[in-house]
């Protein structure tokens, strides 16, 4: 097709029979207000599902599966396509048999039911998830063809919750604290180290996300939000908090969550996730299907350090630059929507976007990180995404130079 | 932002207080100075038995893994290397980790399940097997102080602030950025280990052997 | 049990079993991540869903059904639980055949795909949408008992979205074009008349919500957004816009959605919803289960005209006023939740939340309405609610003089 | 609130012309000035066979209505009481509304069946039903025109921007708002039409008769 800003792409030689014959649903009667008591979405969009890479672990239970940000807009994601990963599966906690323990260096040492955690004061905040290792799978190179497998293990999220603060301060803090240990009742146990000033800072005990109850993948009855910091971190079924003077080094700050730099060397305590971005339409999972003419380019944007006021867009491989549109809501340590609308012409483009946070720090370019960090470290790869748009509007994940 | 949630002076009064019992069952956790550590012990040759029964089918009679499981042991001098092999003897830098971790999440799928001293054992046989101790060590709350692990001075806090920050706070560039026009220097396709949207295309399982990076996992 | 600000309420006897005996979570593993590609609630949450109440309708068919308030939190709706309101059920439209037609007034009578839709810039924004008949049931008293059915026509969502001015410019208004008719693709062909003022200001065709596609009940593949008016202006399975120089008065707009008064007169082009709060939590579906001590009573606020700074909460039934305070971001014609933590005294109490808006407009009492309204009108019933709290913690709807 | 998505001079170019067979085959609706009605007619004895035959399942042989299903015809001077009826005789407007909405919508689970001359008679039927018309006349679309509908001027244009704003918009009370304490005068349980949370409870059922107001369905 021709591009033709401001004129009629296509003509129609014949009447479409979408408009001229009836349509059954405008005519016959569809499902009643009592079929669907929790709604799920149309059938036509069964394919906007998380996926798996099977080959990436042994098994599927301490594994790990993507958001299909390729499907997604605006910078909600909705609960059921929230990204998973477990260490020993999705604890299904009875939320009557649930506590939540504050102990160690403290002046009393609590127990609290849910119900109890209902009675704090809540706070209502959106913040992103990400695992450090999204886009762990890219550093060697690309590898995996689709947004939802190199940047899909991030969701955005409005939580509901009781500040940590609030909790910790019901048990009393000890002057020589200056640690947490958070801790997960499923079978992991999973534990972290959270520094007191972090844990005292922002940090929420949630209970519920995008306004109904949590999800028993996402944590059941509750989690630990820790804004901006990696999704690790954001212990789910949480029922202990220890209070102490040092780290705890466990596995998931020592074998995993430290980052190998080509010296043998290892940094750690990596918490904080560095601004990103990645153009989710198109990829190679949502390939450009209208031929030439005009085309909306979007995409998402986040910092650990605070907002998105700016992304920028290159067709080009990163030559040249165009400021792209935010939309929508810009909170601290939540994800953005950027839009850049322009007219394809039909030839091939090297599509990248560029995020730039709030206190300054813009998006790196893989090679940049690489000359910093080799080729090991697995997590934090913030770098600069390219996907390869051809003539006929499919798109492939790609590194350039 | 909106305003924090209120604070009370003198709490809430809300929850109770633990009593001994509630947080003994509960605090488990190990710490690199060894607090939390139980009186016990195990030797190497205890543990050795105990791994073969409870830990070999994952993780191999050695620690060198069955499939894709994690590999426990070796992989000495491979962290500056290509692919480098991260296991206990080679890159966890605290003994305690070891202890703490068997206890809390091991066996997988009988979480818990050990007792102190078989916990002792293991630990001890997955010393031996990293060559970090002999085959006559027993492992106690008592020795354990004496354990050094190879690799950890290998580990330093997060200088990202210093060394990345400045590189990365900088004006970037809106036109002609890169020496001419860029070309394409590797495609995804090519690896083709993408799952496919539809279908049990098993591609994927192929490729594994030839293109899954080891240890990428999350 | 005691009150007891600052100090421990309960005493336990003996170590709690939920603590020192394990879990079967703590232990063996759980689902792993192909398990729910969609996901859906805990299993413990079940009896949080959309509820109809069969006498009000012929059919559950042309119906309604209702968001269960007194179970969320924050500001928003769960797609799963937004309630819906069909007039001849839910239209199961195959997106590939959705065609949207502008006719009438228009320079060129046009005709869009789905495809085509997503080619114009979008915007993302969080609106509320209330049903007119939102507590239509209660203008002559007392009638349903929890805020679910009171108060459950509403939901709350972020709309992606393509402003209808855009699509409108693409037909070219003519210049005497003083209205819009947009039309539904289902069987019910769904119309309402709406100036064309309005249409090119803040009016969405939306093809998202919360972050995905639009739900089938909701109006999938598009619905129009019609920003702090009323819910049946929001035509869903939108097909056809026709532009023309005079309001239709169709079914909608004079059988239904007219303001009945007392002489018999009524209003017509009642658009704009007033503004409006209601306590979720306490409330008859939601008793207080605790006992005496810190308590949270929350709810939530809306208005058409703008956004909600403030809401008062009263105790004694309005005598005495306290002010809540707000959480959450405040989006002008967006839901609003409140907070109001206090330390019940175990004593019978006459809850009730009266909402201000941006414009100063402040929620008026079901009598100051019916001063004005009557008890016929049916639709816009924004008055205060009161719930009357008794000392085992169990709430009721009432009126109170 | 961001800035508005941008118009382009011109348009996108997006979408494609409509052809008149196209608008034709979607452009149904009615307007009060009769604009949008086919050449067609019909009368109220054929008007009354149509009725019965596809109708009066739900609307009753002469608009009263079967159970739930809304009442069509009658109601006259109930308006301004208790329990107003509203009709198509007693309260629409205009009778544009009629022929638009019964020819777009109803029958019920068959919209858009009825050719436009069936519309015309059941329309003239209606019409007849609610006295509007007597036994012998034809609409059609040239006598729609002659026809008014007897509640057309009770309809005046939202005015709560006069006569509620001001009210509503003052300083809101915060102590002593009242006489004193006040007291509950109505209580929801007392009626007890509220669906149970669980099971299948008829009282809601059983209440029906009772309590659910006429015509309060939203
Ligand atoms: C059924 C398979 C299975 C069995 C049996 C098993 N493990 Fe594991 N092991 C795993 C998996 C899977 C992980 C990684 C878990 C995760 O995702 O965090 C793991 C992790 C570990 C790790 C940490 C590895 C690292 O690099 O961080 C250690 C140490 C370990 N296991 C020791 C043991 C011991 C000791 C036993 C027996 C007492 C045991 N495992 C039995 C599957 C198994
Ligand atoms: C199976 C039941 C059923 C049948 C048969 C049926 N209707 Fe209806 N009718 C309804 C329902 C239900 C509604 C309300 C629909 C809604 O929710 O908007 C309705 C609404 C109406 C209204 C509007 C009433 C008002 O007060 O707004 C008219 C007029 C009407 N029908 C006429 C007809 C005519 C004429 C026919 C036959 C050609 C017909 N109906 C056949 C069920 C039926
Ligand atoms: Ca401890
Ligand atoms: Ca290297
Ligand atoms: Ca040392
Ligand atoms: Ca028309
Ligand atoms: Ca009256
Ligand atoms: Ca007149
Ligand atoms: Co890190
Ligand atoms: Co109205």
């Amino acid at each position: 097709g021709a591009v033709a800003t401001g004129q009629m792409v296509h003509a129609q030689a014949a009447p479409d029979p979408a408009i001229t014959e009836m349509q059954p649903w405008q005519q016959y009667l569809g499902a009643g207000v009592d079929a669907s008591p929790y709604g799920m979405p149309s059938p036509h969009e069964a394919h906007v599902i998380r996926r798996n890479v099977p080959w990436l672990t042994a098994d599927s239970v301490s594994s790990i599966n993507f958001t299909p940000l390729h499907e997604l807009d605006g910078i909600i994601t909705p609960n059921g396509l929230c990204f998973e990963r477990h260490h020993s599966g999705v604890a299904e906690v009875d939320p009557g048999l649930h506590r939540l323990m504050i102990n160690g260096l403290v002046d009393t040492p609590m127990v609290f039911t849910v119900e109890d955690i209902m009675r704090f004061p809540r706070e209502n905040r959106t913040y992103f998830l990400e695992c450090a290792a999204n886009t762990g799978m890219e550093w060697r190179g690309a590898q995996l063809n689709g947004c939802q497998f190199t940047h899909g293990m991030i969701h955005n999220v409005v939580y509901t919750g009781v500040p940590l603060r609030l909790l910790l301060e019901e048990a009393g803090v000890r002057t020589n604290a200056a640690w947490i240990l958070p801790e997960g009742a499923d079978a992991s146990g999973m534990t972290r180290s959270i520094p007191l000033e972090k844990a005292l800072d922002d940090c929420l005990v949630a209970t519920h996300m995008n306004g109904e109850r949590l999800r028993a993948e996402q944590g059941y009855p509750m989690r630990l939000v820790v804004p901006g910091w990696e999704g690790n971190m954001w212990v789910k079924w949480l029922r202990r908090i220890e209070v102490g003077d040092q780290p705890w080094h466990h596995r998931e700050e020592t074998s995993k969550y430290t980052d190998l730099l080509e010296d043998g060397e290892a940094r750690r305590f990596t918490w904080v996730m560095d601004a990103k971005s990645v153009i989710t339409n198109p990829s190679p999972q949502a390939p450009i299907l209208h031929g030439p003419g005009p085309t909306v380019i979007t995409g998402v944007a986040w910092s650990g350090r605070g907002s998105i006021p700016r992304v920028d867009v290159s067709l080009d491989g990163g030559q040249n630059w165009n400021q792209a549109r935010m939309s929508g809501p810009s909170f601290d340590k939540s994800m953005h929507r950027f839009y850049y609308e322009f007219d394809w012409d039909g030839s091939p483009l090297l599509l990248q976007s560029r995020a730039m946070d709030s206190t300054g720090y813009v998006q790196p370019t893989k090679d940049q990180l690489r000359e910093i960090r080799g080729e090991n470290s697995i997590y934090h790869n913030n770098s600069i995404q390219t996907w390869a748009l051809s003539e006929d509007g499919t798109a492939e994940n790609v590194e350039v130079g | 932002q909106e305003a924090a949630a209120p604070s009370r002076e003198g709490g809430f009064g809300l929850g109770r207080e633990a009593l001994p019992e509630e947080v003994a069952a509960w605090d488990i956790d190990i710490r690199p100075d060894g607090e939390g550590l139980p009186v016990g012990s195990g030797d190497v040759w205890t543990g050795e038995e105990l791994f073969v029964d409870y830990c070999s089918a994952c993780h191999g009679d050695f620690g060198e893994a069955v499939g894709r499981w994690p590999v426990l042991a070796g992989g000495f001098g491979t962290l500056d290397g290509e692919d480098p092999v991260k296991t206990i003897g080679s890159y966890w830098p605290y003994l305690s980790t070891v202890w703490d971790y068997v206890h809390r999440a091991m066996p997988y799928g009988a979480a818990q399940s050990l007792s102190d001293d078989e916990v002792y054992a293991i630990t001890a046989y997955l010393l031996y097997l990293n060559e970090v101790v002999d085959d006559d060590f027993v492992l106690s709350n008592e020795t354990f102080a004496d354990v050094e692990m190879p690799n950890e001075d290998a580990f330093f806090m997060d200088d990202r602030a210093e060394v990345e920050l400045p590189l990365f706070t900088q004006e970037p560039c809106m036109t002609d950025c890169t020496d001419g026009p860029v070309e394409v220097t590797m495609n995804a396709m090519v690896l083709d280990v993408t799952p496919e949207e539809e279908g049990a295309g098993d591609d994927a399982a192929e490729a594994e052997e030839e293109a899954a990076p080891e240890d990428t996992g999350p």
